[in-house]
Formats: structure tokens, C-alpha cells, sequence
């Protein structure tokens, strides 16, 4: 059996998406900034597929920009908040402990330039307070910067109590929303989001693609700089085929998201159960308040590289921790975040399913896991010393 | 130019010597759960050759390849030999290791004296 | 009759290009950080394609970060030499009038920054000169940034020469080669080039890919932050068949640059014999030192505009001046570099043609043109003006 | 979503009324080379009638299409009526133009404007 189970770290790009891509570059290879026929032919197609994007979160075309994916957007979003922040002489952002590298490196390359960053913890659950929020809110506060769902636990934060907290202190609110658009509904007016990043291969689009919407009366400010493209605030030739691949896609999960989502929940929330049979395992974060594809355990007493490879052998594509990061040494930044000590952080699994998966596959990657995690404590010392009483179990 | 070496791969999904001696003449364990890799290695020695090992290694798959080829490399070893085994041997008898695992041979290397310097240990205490 | 003569701006994929792209999407999906087969799969295409495009220009692999696009890449080149200048206390960078508003915005930003920024002049023949570049070169001087050839009018610098320069001096030189690279043979040791840009697009490949060569021991500031992708310089999930689609395009353009070149030229060359009929016209940039595909005229007592437009209803896509400026009013920055007043270069017509041309589209070009010139003139009181000795002709 | 609208396209590849009239009654011209456009109006007026309009025009695709409709609206219309037109009017005709390219029909009115002050100044002189 072959399952790929990794779809938080990237997605098959959909028939509808492909088809779009090769339509795109065969037919409509012109540049958009061309004024002749060609060229005009290929803006045109531009403009639709930023009004289907914009229409999937309730935006405004306008409010559109296209990047080259959720990394580009997340950086151009933060380094908008900051400058126009300190123009007003804010300096302060708040974030939270297990955003995204593209987020939390750049927050650290703006803390380095003076700027002052809070990071909210996020709790057992992997969701932040919003108490503890609206009391980390002061004056010189220039952003809030949430993430709509996180990548590796699939926690879903309050994001419209959020938005609404950010409304009445008069705080941007920037959330990555790069797990979540084309899986979960979402409304930029209603949620009172100021800035939103996409990227398309999360949702069966393709790669080196996203988009970042900046609420009307936000100044961009630029990221690359260069022609006019993207009302001067995105410079280089558009990526047409990309851009029309995404809005395919895009479309395309808005439209089935509600069934996509009754499926994997009734699968996600399956497989949640068979594992919970392994002893000595763990949900990570909130087992409802999550997306519906994203399955996170720890199993204590085995590392998860091994668990990864021997998966692997099996024909189940998963991770460990995020896919940047799986090569480095520490834990996950975010099982850490959510209180999960070294030890235990180490022997994480993700499984991140796709809309197409069966119950039988559900029940190969149980079994799958069940074998694999047996095997691995079979000769694993840390294992021994705890089952024969010499360390103290952490997970019961 | 896949993650592993196939030697890796072959040592990770088929360890040899994996397990315990419960009347080990000497026994090496280093590493720790927080950085992600324990080894511990047991040995059975007659007459300053090493008759049998076995080791448990919590840790990628590199650390559980690195334990099994340092196993079969000092296996039928004389103590004085096992001495000698470096980390270089280790990764270079399972075609190399990418270069972040590296201290995965190191492991290796340390369990190994280890359990031959507690095995000396014994020796002068009897 | 139907001819794409705007190559400059963007080209049409090949049917080589267009493969690598959907044999990507369909088998190479996996993320290329991702532990299990499918996604070291993708790493090991991923590291091909880099060891593909190195070849072509005669760099290490590990030399080569993948971007969006030239854009980006020059971006990246010009904020690593600043950042890095900065550290040494160097903070004067030449450059040369008529570069792309890639790298010229990003010098205006460095300016307000606190850099100087030197433009050296290229003369009417659209070539900097050697002597006075090696006159600008101050103590000050952390780069060198000059492109290999000219997006309007297809000048090629004297790169080598620049690079030996440099070299003597010490001064890092960086090459926007977004028009060259696929097009001119390239050797960034044997041409002295520390940091060159490139997009895949101007080459038959996709739009929104490209890389940033960097000579080993220059350490990239990163544009994006992130992720570890691209040995931590450029954060981002990998655009796999993007980026495969771009080697195969290299590939291709590389092994037939002989002959197109040659073939390029002939005709290019006979375009240009052809045009230079019309009265008072002149060709714009050196007539030998061009890209074997530019053609770029001017036409005085007309505007732009007119022709394309009416070259477009003859299936003729042309421009004037680059795409990303022809929504403006201010004429080509690029025709005033060279010395052309305003009233002659609104009066432009750029024509960058494909490899596939024939000579019998050669005199159609040719012919549509002389009809369309005559037309615009017979009706501009410019022309009335000219004709009737009221005013001088600037173009004898 | 094309660039120009059909009316501006079709103004622009048959402009209406181009040419001269040699014994006009007003000429006017406006812009200048630099900026890219110039724009020149000839009026026969009869009995304070425009009769016959034609024109000149250097410039993009929208200056000539605006130069064109200018024409037509006027053709036939009363000097004072013609006194009235605006460029807002000019570019509703058009169905609209691009918002950088406005300043077209700005230039046409300003031209029409133009040739009826040389009329009127030359009535004024006779
Ligand atoms: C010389 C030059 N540099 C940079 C660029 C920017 O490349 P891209 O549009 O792919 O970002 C272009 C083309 O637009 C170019 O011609
Ligand atoms: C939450 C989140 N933010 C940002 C990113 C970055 O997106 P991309 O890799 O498309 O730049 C990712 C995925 O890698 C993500 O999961």
C-alpha cells in the first residue's frame, strides 16, 4: 500500500490545478504588463484568478498581492507591520511560541533592528489565551501576528476573538494562514484579519506560489523591488501558470471543503482512537479544535526519524516535526511550546492525511504505527529503563 | 544521493547483534534522551577477545546503524583492537554519514570504550 | 500571419520545458526536505537540476540558490554586497545608467539608506567604458554591479573586462544576466563574475523561477527568511518543477546556442537592414555588441504606443521600451541613457525575436512596420512639423 | 478587460476626422513632444457652426482615439455648445479609459478649447 500522509508538508497538485498550469503556459504565455493582444489576454486571466482567490476569503481583488509562496508572504506581512509601525514610533509585536520559521525568524531578525517581540505561550492544547493576549497588548504594540492553524499539531487558534481584541486596541492583525486556506472557512471581513499568508502546494496547488492579502489602506511595503507588477508592490514577470494553478485549486477546496472536511474528520479522529491504543502515547494539542487531516502523537521511549523510515518501508509518507526542521538535531520548536519535554518531543509522528484517504488505509498506517513503535522499544534502553521501573514514565 | 547510504539503511532496518547480555563482562552506555541518542553496549569477553556483543540504541536511524556496524566491527576483536576503533571506521564501514550525523559515529565510538573501560574497571577490581 | 517578437519580456516555454514541468507535478510531488522516498526523490531532482544549471555557466552546484525569479535575484545580490559592504565600513556601489528597475529601485533604496551609488554612462552605443569604471572605483567601493546585456536594447557589456576589474580592485561584481543566461556562452570563473541573476523565463522556461549564482565565500543575506531550504539563504518550500523545468530549458538553450545564435543574427541583422529604410529612423545600441535577437528602433515624429498597437492587429507582438514601463508616460530610461531626447524615444519599437523566425516573417515584420510608421506619420502634426522644415530632424 | 475599450480601439484604427483644413477658421495644438503627445485641431465654423472639424495627432493609442471622439462631438455643434465639452465627456464616449491615461481627453478638450479661442480671437481682430 502506498499512502502519502505528509500533505502538511506539500500536496499533489490536483487534476484541475494541473490542468490550469499546462493550459496556462501552452495558451497564455504572454506578460501580463504587455499591451498587446497576447499580453492583454494574459492580464485578463491574472485578474480572474485574484478575484477567485479574493472571493474564497471574502477579499477584495485589490487586496490581493501574489508572492512566491507562504515563507515570502509571511516576511513581506511582518516587515510591512514593522516598518509602518516604527514610523509611528511602535515597536512592539506580538506573536506567538510556535509560529513558522518564516515567522519566527523574522521576528528575530526584527528584534536584532530594535523592535521589542512577545511570544504568547500556547498552552498544553497548542492554543494561545486570549486574556493573556489582550494583556500583552500596549500601546506601542504594531502587530499581532497568529497563525490561522499550526503545521505540525493542526491546532486551530480563536482567530475572529483574535481579530476582534486586535480591532479594539487598534493593532494589525496578521495571521499565516498558510495550513489552513482551502481547509478551513475563512472571512477576512468577519474575522477582522489585516493580513493573510497563503501558499498554494498546501492546498493542491502548485509549488513557489502564494498569496498575501493586505486589508485596503495598508502600504505594502516591498519585499522585492523592481517593475510595477502587483501595483508596484511585488516586483517580477508574474508567475501566470502558478497563479492560475492556485486559483484552480483553490476554488476547487473551497468548493469540496465542507465534505473534504466531514471525511478527514470522521478518519482523523479514527485514527486518533487506534493509536491512543499504543501505550505510553499522546495526542499533541486539542484532539477537536484541530484541522481535520492532522494527526500528532508522541510515543515515549523511541526516537522519531526511525519511526519516519520504517513508515517509509511501508509504503506511509509522514513526519516528524516539520519537514524544514527534520534534519536538525532539536526537537520541535512546537512540541516544545506545548510543554512536551525533549525526551518525549523526540519521538513524534505527524501524519497529515489527504482527502482521498479510505478507512483501510486508516487501518494500515494503525497497524503500521503499532509494529513499527513495538519494534523500535524492542531495543531501545530508554524503553527498558522505563518499563523496568528505573525511570518514571511521562506519558501515562 | 538518498538520505542514507544503502549500508545505513541495511544496518537501521536490519541491526545485528541488537539485544542485551545479561551476564555482560563489560557494559558502555552514553548519550542522552534530551539530545535524542542513547547507546548502550554489552560485552562478553574470554580471554581479552571479544566473544559477543550486543547493544540498545534509542535514536535515528543513523545512531541504530552507527551501534550495529561498530558491533560487527569489534565482534572476534581483541580488547587492545577495540581500543582502536574510531568513529571514522564506523561511518566509513557504512559508506558514510551525512555530515549532521556525524556524532552518531561518535556515539558509537564512545559506548564501545565504554563498555571496554567498565569491563578494565572489573578486571582490576578482580 | 502570427509572430511573438517580444521575447525580451517573456518567452513561450519549450515542449522540453513544458515535460520536466508536468513530470514533476505528477511524480516528483514530495517537498524535498520530507525524510521518507518520496521526498528525497524530489531532493535528488532537486540537486540535478542544480548541478544542471551550474554546469551551463560553469559553477559549482553549491554556488546556486534558487529564487522566484531575476527579480528576487537581484534583490538578494545587491542587499548581500551592501549588508556585507556595511560590515567593512564600504558603502559605494557603481552601477550603470540604464540597468533594470530590479536592480535601480533597489540601489534608490540603498541610497536613502546611506549608499552611494555611482551610474556609470553608456554612451550612445549602450556600452559602459572600461576606464571610467576603473575611475569610479574607490576605496568605498563594495560592488560592481552591471548587466551582461540590456533588456530594450540588448547591448552586451564588456563582462570579462569588468570582472578582471573588479578583480584588480577587489570590489565584488555582480551581473544582472537575466537577458544573457540561455542566450550568451557564460563562464562566471573565466569572466571574473562573483554574483549573477538569471529567471528561467527569458529562456523557454517557466515564469516565476530563477536563481542567484554566488561565488563560494560570499556569504548571502537572506531576502526571505525561514525555513532551512537552499542551505538556510532562501526560506521556502523548493518550486520542484519550476525549478526542473528551468534546468531542462538551460539544457536546451544551451546545447543549440550555436545555432540559433547563428541563425538569430541573420535575420536579426536583416531586420535590421530592413527597417533602416524607413526615413529618418535609427537603430538603437551598438549594431554588432546585441543580443542576437534585439532589434530596437526609433522612429521620429510618432509615438510608441500607436505602433504596437497597430502591429498587434497585424499579429506582430512587439514593445516599447520594457513591458513594465509601457503603462507610463515618462519614455524609456534606457533610451535616454543612451542619449536619445524624449520627443524621439516616446517614438520606439523593440523587437526580440524567437528562435523559430523565418525570413519570410522577417519581411512581413519589416513591411507591417514601414505601413504602420507611414500611417502614425501621415496624421502627427509632429511629422507635419518635421516635413515642412519647421522643425529639425533630430534622426538625419 | 482588455487595455482600451472597443470604442477607444475602434476610434483609434479609424480615427474619424483626421487631416487638415487649409483655410480653418481655428487651429489649435496643444502638449508638447517631450511629454508624448501633441495634439492639433482645425475648425470651420459658419455662422457660429462647426461645419467641419479635422485633426492631427502624435501621441499613444488613447490620445488619438480621444482626438477622434473630440471631433465627433463637436462636429455640427455651436461654438458655445462646443465651449462645453469636457473631457469627461470625451471619455464616457469612449466607454472609459484607463485611469494613467486620462489625461488624453484632457488634452482633447484643451485642444478644442484651443482652436475655438483662435476662432474667437480672430473674429475679435476682423
Ligand atoms: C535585465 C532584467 N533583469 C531583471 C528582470 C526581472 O526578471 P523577473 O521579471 O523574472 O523577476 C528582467 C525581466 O523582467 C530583465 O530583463
Ligand atoms: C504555517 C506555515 N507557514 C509558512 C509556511 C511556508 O510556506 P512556503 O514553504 O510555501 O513558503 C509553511 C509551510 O512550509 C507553513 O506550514
Amino acid at each position: 500500500m502506498q499512502i502519502y500522509a505528509d500533505n502538511a508538508a506539500t500536496t499533489k497538485m490536483s487534476e484541475t490545478a494541473i490542468e490550469a498550469m499546462t493550459d496556462c503556459v501552452r495558451n497564455w504565455y504572454g506578460n501580463p504588463s504587455s499591451l498587446y493582444t497576447i499580453g492583454q489576454k494574459a492580464k485578463e486571466k491574472l485578474e480572474i484568478a485574484r478575484e477567485e482567490i479574493a472571493a474564497v476569503i471574502n477579499a477584495n481583488p485589490r487586496e490581493i498581492i501574489f508572492t512566491s509562496g507562504g515563507s515570502e508572504a509571511d516576511n513581506q506581512a511582518l516587515l510591512t507591520a514593522a516598518l509602518n509601525g516604527k514610523k509611528q514610533g511602535k515597536t512592539h509585536i506580538i506573536s506567538s511560541a510556535f509560529e513558522h520559521h518564516a515567522i519566527l525568524h523574522t521576528l528575530n531578525k526584527l528584534e536584532k533592528n530594535g523592535f521589542e517581540i512577545t511570544l504568547l505561550p500556547v498552552h498544553e492544547n497548542g492554543i494561545i489565551r486570549l486574556d493573556e493576549l489582550e494583556q500583552a497588548i500596549c500601546e506601542d504594540t504594531c502587530l499581532v501576528t497568529i497563525m490561522t492553524a499550526n503545521n505540525e499539531i493542526g491546532t486551530i487558534q480563536p482567530i475572529a476573538e483574535i481579530g476582534e481584541i486586535c480591532k479594539k486596541h487598534g493593532v494589525l492583525f496578521h495571521t499565516d494562514a498558510v495550513q489552513a486556506v482551502g481547509h478551513l472557512p475563512l472571512d477576512v471581513k468577519a474575522q477582522h484579519i489585516d493580513m493573510l499568508s497563503a501558499s498554494a502546494h498546501k492546498f493542491h496547488g502548485p509549488k513557489g506560489v502564494g498569496f498575501l492579502y493586505a486589508r485596503k489602506g495598508i502600504i505594502l511595503q516591498n519585499l522585492i523591488e523592481g517593475g510595477a507588477q502587483e501595483r508596484g508592490k511585488r516586483a517580477g514577470t508574474e508567475n501566470l501558470p502558478g497563479i492560475m494553478a492556485m486559483a484552480a485549486a483553490l476554488k476547487e477546496a473551497a468548493a469540496n471543503m465542507a465534505e473534504n472536511n466531514a471525511h478527514l474528520t470522521e478518519i482523523r479522529d479514527y485514527l486518533i482512537k487506534g493509536l491512543s491504543a499504543i501505550p505510553h502515547s499522546a495526542l499533541n494539542g486539542d484532539s477537536k479544535k484541530r484541522l481535520p487531516g492532522n494527526v500528532n502523537f508522541s510515543f515515549e521511549g523511541i526516537e522519531g526519524e526511525g519511526i519516519l523510515l520504517l513508515l517509509d518501508q511501508k509504503g506511509i509518507s509522514a513526519s516528524s516535526g516539520s519537514a524544514c526542521t527534520s534534519g536538525a538535531l532539536d526537537p520541535s520548536h512546537v512540541l516544545l511550546a506545548i510543554g512536551r519535554i525533549h525526551d518525549v518531543a523526540h519521538g513524534s509522528l505527524r501524519l497529515s492525511i489527504g482527502e482521498d484517504i479510505t478507512k483501510e488505509e486508516a487501518d494500515y498506517i494503525i497497524e503500521s504505527v503499532k509494529e513499527v513503535v513495538a519494534h523500535l522499544r524492542s531495543f531501545s534502553p530508554v524503553w527498558r529503563d522505563l518499563t523496568e521501573g528505573k525511570k518514571e514514565f511521562i506519558l501515562k | 544521493m538518498a538520505l542514507y547510504s544503502d549500508k545505513v539503511m541495511d544496518h537501521f532496518l536490519k541491526p545485528r547483534n541488537l539485544g542485551v547480555i545479561e551476564d555482560a563482562d563489560g557494559i558502555g552506555e552514553v548519550g542522552n534522551a534530551k539530545c535524542g541518542d542513547i547507546m548502550k553496549m554489552y560485552l562478553k569477553i574470554d580471554d581479552d577477545i571479544i566473544t559477543d556483543v550486543k547493544f540498545e540504541t534509542f535514536g535515528c536511524a543513523s545512531a541504530i546503524a552507527s551501534s550495529s556496524m561498530a558491533t560487527e566491527l569489534i565482534k572476534g576483536a581483541s580488547v587492545e583492537d577495540a581500543m582502536q576503533l574510531t568513529n571514522k571506521a564506523v561511518a566509513e564501514a557504512l559508506d558514510g554519514l551525512p555530515a549532521y550525523k556525524m556524532h552518531c559515529s561518535v556515539l558509537a565510538e564512545e559506548a564501545i570504550q565504554a563498555a571496554l573501560e567498565d569491563y578494565k574497571s572489573k578486571q582490576a577490581q578482580a
